[in-house]
């Protein structure tokens, strides 16, 4: 069978390649053909052309992600009007059905920044700041929101650049120049959360500053293991690739298709299990 | 005398902490050739940009039909009937001859949203021109980064020509030029200067300044040595004006009186 | 430049064949290189890619993008550079939402007003350019990062702390000017030929294609009027002069400043076009919208033959180039190259393309 | 061009004074941004910001980025671009890691192996370039795609389906050339320079700035260096000559294929010199290392008075350039200003700096 | 007569369909000054750039001191000896008169990675080239782009003097130059072929040729008219043979015979 998976990261982004290793596993285990798409940056007017793409090759179906409900649906309801089956994943939970998606495998950004952002709370955090290495793409905008609901206290996004260093001297700017902040939330693992450890750590406030992010990478869970950072958010992305892949191949082989949304996460991942996911993260599967 | 059509009084212009020209008063009257010359470096060529509204005076005014003018672009003076051949001649390599020649004031035919280049009689008036200046083009759509030197420098003078309504100023013209092209460019200023044009022409040979020179100005380190009328001032003379008084007859005689 | 030549007998020019003399033209070298890429995907890519509905696919990215890069292409041509404009689709998307959804204005107004706004933000551009005499590519890049901060925070004004604007698409509904900027074209006509069975259809009837995209329509349009502009009036004259040589342009009496000014508008509003062609089509706008466009605009004009230092190029080239670029983008998810691979492929076809129409002309006109 | 004037009486020179001689050098003309900027942050920024800890922040990336922009700005000079010196930092990260962390190599054979890589990648582009005739803009960024792209497929390869490359840090520790490339130098000095109290301490009596860290080092070094170049041997100025009118150049003897190659290896190597300090500073790298660099390097240059069209330019003013964007990007966080306003700022402050460099240079020479 | 030091055979020049030089054959002997006229386009300049490495020749060979040349580049040129003045100069506006004065072939002082540019011996060598030439320079730093035309025109002279070992080639360079500034360049061509220099000396002033030209080489429409020696040729035959034979005399007469 041919599948099609249009996403809205790109396959060098550290988040989406782990996506990507998810098809691919599904594909070598299914033996369907699948390509994975995605538009050079966060574009919704180059993704829904890439669906279109899609459209036009007739696949067995096809996978997308919805963070713009607006902009993808005409063209995702062309795909279910020509009689492709779609699975949407990652972002859109809410809107997938109304699509005629036939189930949405994911977490939704907002109620796992609101996750995330209680969880700081309730670890004793009053004053936090969001980092945001991609201002303007709305799955990132709504993680922030969504911490900043559920973290109660005062929050300042921090828009940053996708730079390490750059990541690193802001943090650390926001931190000498407000005592007060005792939380940082990440919105990218390798990106913001391990510059920002690191930014801590210049500053002499290790263990004082509470350091989360989403996502995950190797860097970030030694850290976690060593009581460095707090927790890392793992929304297991994997799945999200995997599953709705292997879905997609049964139903074309049997019609078989689960009854409901698959919910991939939130899962926070703390110092306990920290330890056992890091192999894991270094080969690109958590 | 009649009355001059431009007159220019104590110009100066500096640049930054160069002085080029520290009060040069000048004039044109119609029908008249006004030569002005004057060493290298002299300030001929600044001081006929500011005439044609490229540099703005530092001090001094300008007069144009007896009402003061401050000319604030060069398309300025053109719209007052002052075309120009520069030095450095203004065209454009990577452009056609034709565009280079009516850049700026094209023919155009239709009207309204339907006003376009009309670029057949563009092409005719070009070709035609150039071969009045003894230049056969080997077609008017040749980019001008192509052509020789003189013959670029003949685009620029039969432009002007073209244009050339009250005043034409050409700062040496004639200097990339052959004998037959030179011989029509004097030839056509004589003839311009006949149809009640005022001409100034910069030059550095002194012959051809006293073949067609009504008036001379002499430029000396961005000062005026003095204005002398034709008949008055022998060939001799000028050349001596013009070198600023140096001693040339050494050389001259080594190398038999050729300049 | 195009003037018809006048053919004088002349011993010293060799005869050359009509078509050596077509592909001098600034215009036509980049058509090899789309033969080249239409040749490659021909051999490498699913054959839905060239299906008519699968044309629309690659042409419909090309056009937004074309329409952004014939402004471009006229700007290089005169002589500067406009990096504010992929942020200006986000500032005029913005200000076209807020008219439409926020204040519920009909889009006789409403586009006349992001006309406005674009065309005062590239005055702006175009006044601090030519009065400090600093490169238009510094100050154009302080406007990518203000027009692109204006509109995160205009966006979050106007929906109340969201960075996406939704619903244009009901707003718009109905409006008697939404099908000259929104949807397909000709949807009578396709449907008609679905009937007879000229146009594919899908299971239940409905043409497979509903029509030619607005945009495609608005791109070929532009491409023309730009060439014509160019090419036979005067004001095309005075582009290539002012981006030629300033000086010299400006000493044969080219009113520069007027000229460049005028083309920074010119930019602005092609990206305003864009914008509100693409928020109609999409019913949404966020702060991202037209992220890079502007380099990719510059691109697509550079492999359409534009120089960067001004003063030559066409706007048949930067369609030409716009084509390349989309079709390359787009043709790349009709193959089944590994996504990984997808930058080097993009990259590489870029650089083929580009050195086939440069070789094809150096070999035509035989120059070296 | 700084040589050195001789005095020569003359009555068309008027006198000037000392300061706007200075002034007229494009290296200088920097500077006043750079006071502008620091005044700006003086009233608005927290007095964290110009601690000894916070000035070492804000050095550190534009240190970074200094070190291409002074790459960026000789091959400016030279009359070339190379887009791809971001994804070259990418790419050199890659190959550097790869060989510290796959191969076990010590830095003493993995930076010369990162460096002939990058080299070579630099000296292909530039034959590229030359060979065909066509601007270096659409060459290197073919190159930018490409060399993304093959660090993201090697990156994959490396470690087995991860983009991240870690345990540089582990495999580096001990190396006798460790301390050159990463980390902060003088640490002794600043240790003792904190216990007589001069430096800040923290609470457990560490100095809160453990030393300068060695990217600034390199930088000064790399801008003086660069400078030297320009100005005081025949290598700087073919490079200036090579950009100012290459026709020109060439006809005067000046071997403008020679220095064009060896300019884009060189801007290349500059991006291999970031890579191997930011990987052994991150300890690991990725394939999104250097994304957009490219741009910032120019940018940077071109605030610090480099012209795009070439042959006009200075490595001190793209040393000042890189300070001005670093400082800007920076010192906001510092501010009290609501962070959605970022970009708006940062398009200002560019723009206000570059204006008033402008001015005051404009000012002092009175050139109009 | 001396063994020629470059001798061309030949030459054929195309430019994508533009035939530029149809088959021109021309040498220089040390010591002498070979004077090529020639009306405007007559191929002048590209036959002086195939001569220094700028073009390569389309088809004809190129000899030097007896063995066959191939130019890859100018600086190959300059290598063996040859300098030229080129009749757009070669000049880098932005760039200071020292540095373009040296621009390719810079003086140096100390050895190894501290081996820079001698600023004070090349500003101490420009000044005084230029001075012997008749300007005085107000600073050896100013740009080029501000000097006047004459100015910038005596730059690339006194470059190329100081840089001609064994052949000096000089394309129009009086065109700009005021009537001391000429007498000195004719002075110093006269100078360095004393000194055993072969000069290849362009103008389209008959006067200066005559003055300095030992033997004369006409080309019209790309090809040669014949090569005539000094005393066997009439400065009035040659005026005739530079304007390709057209008739001249109206002109002349209406204008007194100055050009
Ligand atoms: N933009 C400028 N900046 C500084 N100095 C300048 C500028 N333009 C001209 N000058 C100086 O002003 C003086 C006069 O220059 P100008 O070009 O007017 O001379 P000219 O009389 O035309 O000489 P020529 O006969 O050689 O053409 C020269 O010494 C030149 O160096
Ligand atoms: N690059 C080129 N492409 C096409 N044609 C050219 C090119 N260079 C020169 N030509 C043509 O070749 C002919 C000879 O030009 P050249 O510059 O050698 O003339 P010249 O004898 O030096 O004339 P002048 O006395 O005016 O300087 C001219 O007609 C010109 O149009
Ligand atoms: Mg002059
Ligand atoms: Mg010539």
């Amino acid at each position: 069978q041919d599948i099609i998976v249009v996403s809205h990261g790109q396959a060098n982004d550290p988040f989406w390649s782990v996506v990507k290793n998810g098809v691919d596993k599904a594909a070598a285990d299914s033996g369907a053909t699948v390509d994975y798409r995605a538009p050079e940056t966060f574009d919704m007017v180059a993704m829904s052309q890439l669906i279109d793409a899609a459209v036009n090759q007739e696949p067995d179906g096809i996978v997308v992600s919805i963070p713009d409900a607006d902009a993808l649906g005409p063209s995702i309801e062309r795909a279910v009007a020509a009689g492709i089956p779609v699975i949407s994943m990652n972002s859109g939970s809410d809107v997938s059905k109304g699509l005629g998606a036939l189930l949405h495998v994911g977490q939704d950004e907002f109620d796992a920044g609101k996750a995330a952002g209680e969880k700081l709370a309730s670890m004793g955090g009053s004053v936090g700041i969001c980092v945001n290495q991609e201002v303007g793409n709305v799955s990132l905008d709504q993680r922030c929101a969504g911490f900043s609901e559920g973290f109660g206290g005062s929050v300042e996004v921090i828009p940053t650049q996708n730079d390490p260093a750059e990541v690193e001297a802001k943090v650390k700017a926001a931190l000498e120049s407000n005592p007060d902040i005792d939380t940082i939330m990440g919105l990218g693992a390798s990106l913001v959360g391990e510059p920002s450890i690191a930014a801590v750590e210049a500053v002499g406030r290790t263990g004082e500053v509470n350091v989360a992010t989403f996502d995950l990478s190797a860097g970030f869970l030694e850290a976690i293991a060593e009581g460095r950072a707090a927790f890392g958010i793992d929304q297991q992305q994997f799945l999200q690739g995997y599953l709705p892949v292997i879905f997609l191949a049964l139903n074309a082989n049997y019609g078989l298709i689960p009854g409901g949304n698959v919910p991939s996460g939130p899962n926070l991942i703390t110092q306990e299990k920290a330890a056992q996911v890091v192999e894991l993260s270094a080969k690109g599967i958590r | 005398m009649a009355k001059p059509i431009i007159q220019m009084e104590n110009i100066e212009k500096h640049f930054g902490n160069i002085i080029a020209l520290a009060g040069v008063s000048f004039d044109v009257v119609p029908g008249e050739c006004h030569c002005l010359l004057g060493d290298n470096g002299a300030g001929k060529s600044t001081f006929i940009k500011t005439m044609s509204g490229v540099h703005k005076p530092t001090k001094g005014t300008i007069t144009l039909d007896g009402k003061p003018m401050h000319f604030d672009s060069p398309r300025d003076a053109m719209e007052a009937g002052i075309a120009t051949v520069f030095q450095d001649l203004a065209m454009i390599p990577l452009m056609s001859v034709t565009r280079n020649f009516f850049m700026g004031r094209e023919p155009t035919k239709g009207r309204g949203p339907f006003k376009r280049m009309d670029i057949k009689t563009a092409n005719d008036i070009c070709v035609e021109s150039m071969r009045a200046m003894g230049i056969n083009l080997r077609g008017p759509d040749q980019a001008v980064g192509t052509l020789s030197g003189g013959e670029r420098q003949t685009v620029a003078i039969a432009r002007a020509v073209h244009f050339g309504a009250k005043v034409l100023i050409l700062d040496e013209p004639t200097s990339a030029l052959g004998v037959r092209q030179t011989s029509n460019v004097l030839a056509t200023i004589d003839r311009v200067r006949k149809q009640g044009v005022g001409v100034v022409f910069i030059t550095h040979n002194v012959r051809h300044s006293m073949a067609v020179g009504d008036r001379f100005t002499v430029l000396n380190r961005g000062k005026t040595l003095g204005t002398a009328e034709r008949g008055r001032i022998t060939a001799e003379e000028l050349q001596d004006m013009m070198a600023g008084g140096q001693e040339l007859a050494s050389l001259e005689g080594s190398l038999g009186g050729t300049v | 430049m195009a003037d018809t030549a006048q053919i004088i007998v002349d011993e010293r020019i060799k005869k050359e064949s009509f078509g050596s003399r077509l592909m001098q033209r600034p215009e036509l070298g980049a058509i090899a290189g789309v033969v080249l890429v239409t040749i490659f995907f021909l051999f490498t890519a699913d054959s839905a890619m060239f299906t008519l509905s699968g044309i629309m696919n690659f042409m419909t990215p090309a056009a937004q993008l074309g329409i952004l890069a014939i402004g471009a292409a006229m700007l290089m041509i005169g002589g500067e550079f406009d990096l504010s404009i992929g942020s200006m689709v986000a500032f005029a998307g913005l200000i076209f939402g807020a008219c439409v959804v926020t204040f519920g204005l009909p889009l006789i107004i409403a586009i006349p007003i992001t006309f406005v706004f674009a065309a005062l933000v590239g005055a702006l551009n175009g006044a601090i350019v030519l009065r400090t005499g600093l490169p238009s590519f510094i100050v154009t890049l302080a406007f990518l990062f203000i027009l692109r901060g204006v509109s995160l925070v205009g966006l979050k004004l106007a929906t109340d702390g969201s960075t996406q604007l939704r619903g244009v698409r009901d707003a718009v509904e109905g409006d008697f000017l939404t099908p000259l900027f929104s949807g397909d074209a000709f949807g009578g006509l396709f449907a008609w030929l679905a009937e007879i069975g000229l146009v594919e259809t899908f299971n239940n009837g409905a043409p497979k294609v509903p029509g030619i995209p607005v945009e495609i329509l608005w791109f070929i349009a532009l491409a023309l009027a730009a060439t014509y502009i160019l090419l036979r009036t005067p004001y095309g004259n005075w582009i290539f002069a002012s981006g030629g040589d300033r000086n010299a342009a400006s000493n044969s009496g080219v009113p520069v400043r007027r000229v460049k000014i005028s083309l920074f508008m010119l930019t602005a509003c092609c990206a305003a076009l864009v914008a509100i062609i693409t928020v109609m089509d999409a019913g949404s706008t966020d702060a991202r919208r037209g992220f890079m466009k502007e380099f990719e605009a510059i691109i697509a004009a550079v492999i359409g033959g534009c120089l960067l230092t001004g003063g030559y190029g066409s706007a048949i080239g930067a369609f030409f180039g716009a084509i390349i670029f989309g079709m390359v983008v787009i043709g790349l998810s009709y193959t089944n190259f590994d996504q990984d691979w997808f930058q080097v492929f993009l990259g590489g076809m870029l650089l083929i393309a580009v050195l086939f129409n440069n070789y094809i002309r150096k070999r035509v006109t035989g120059e070296r």
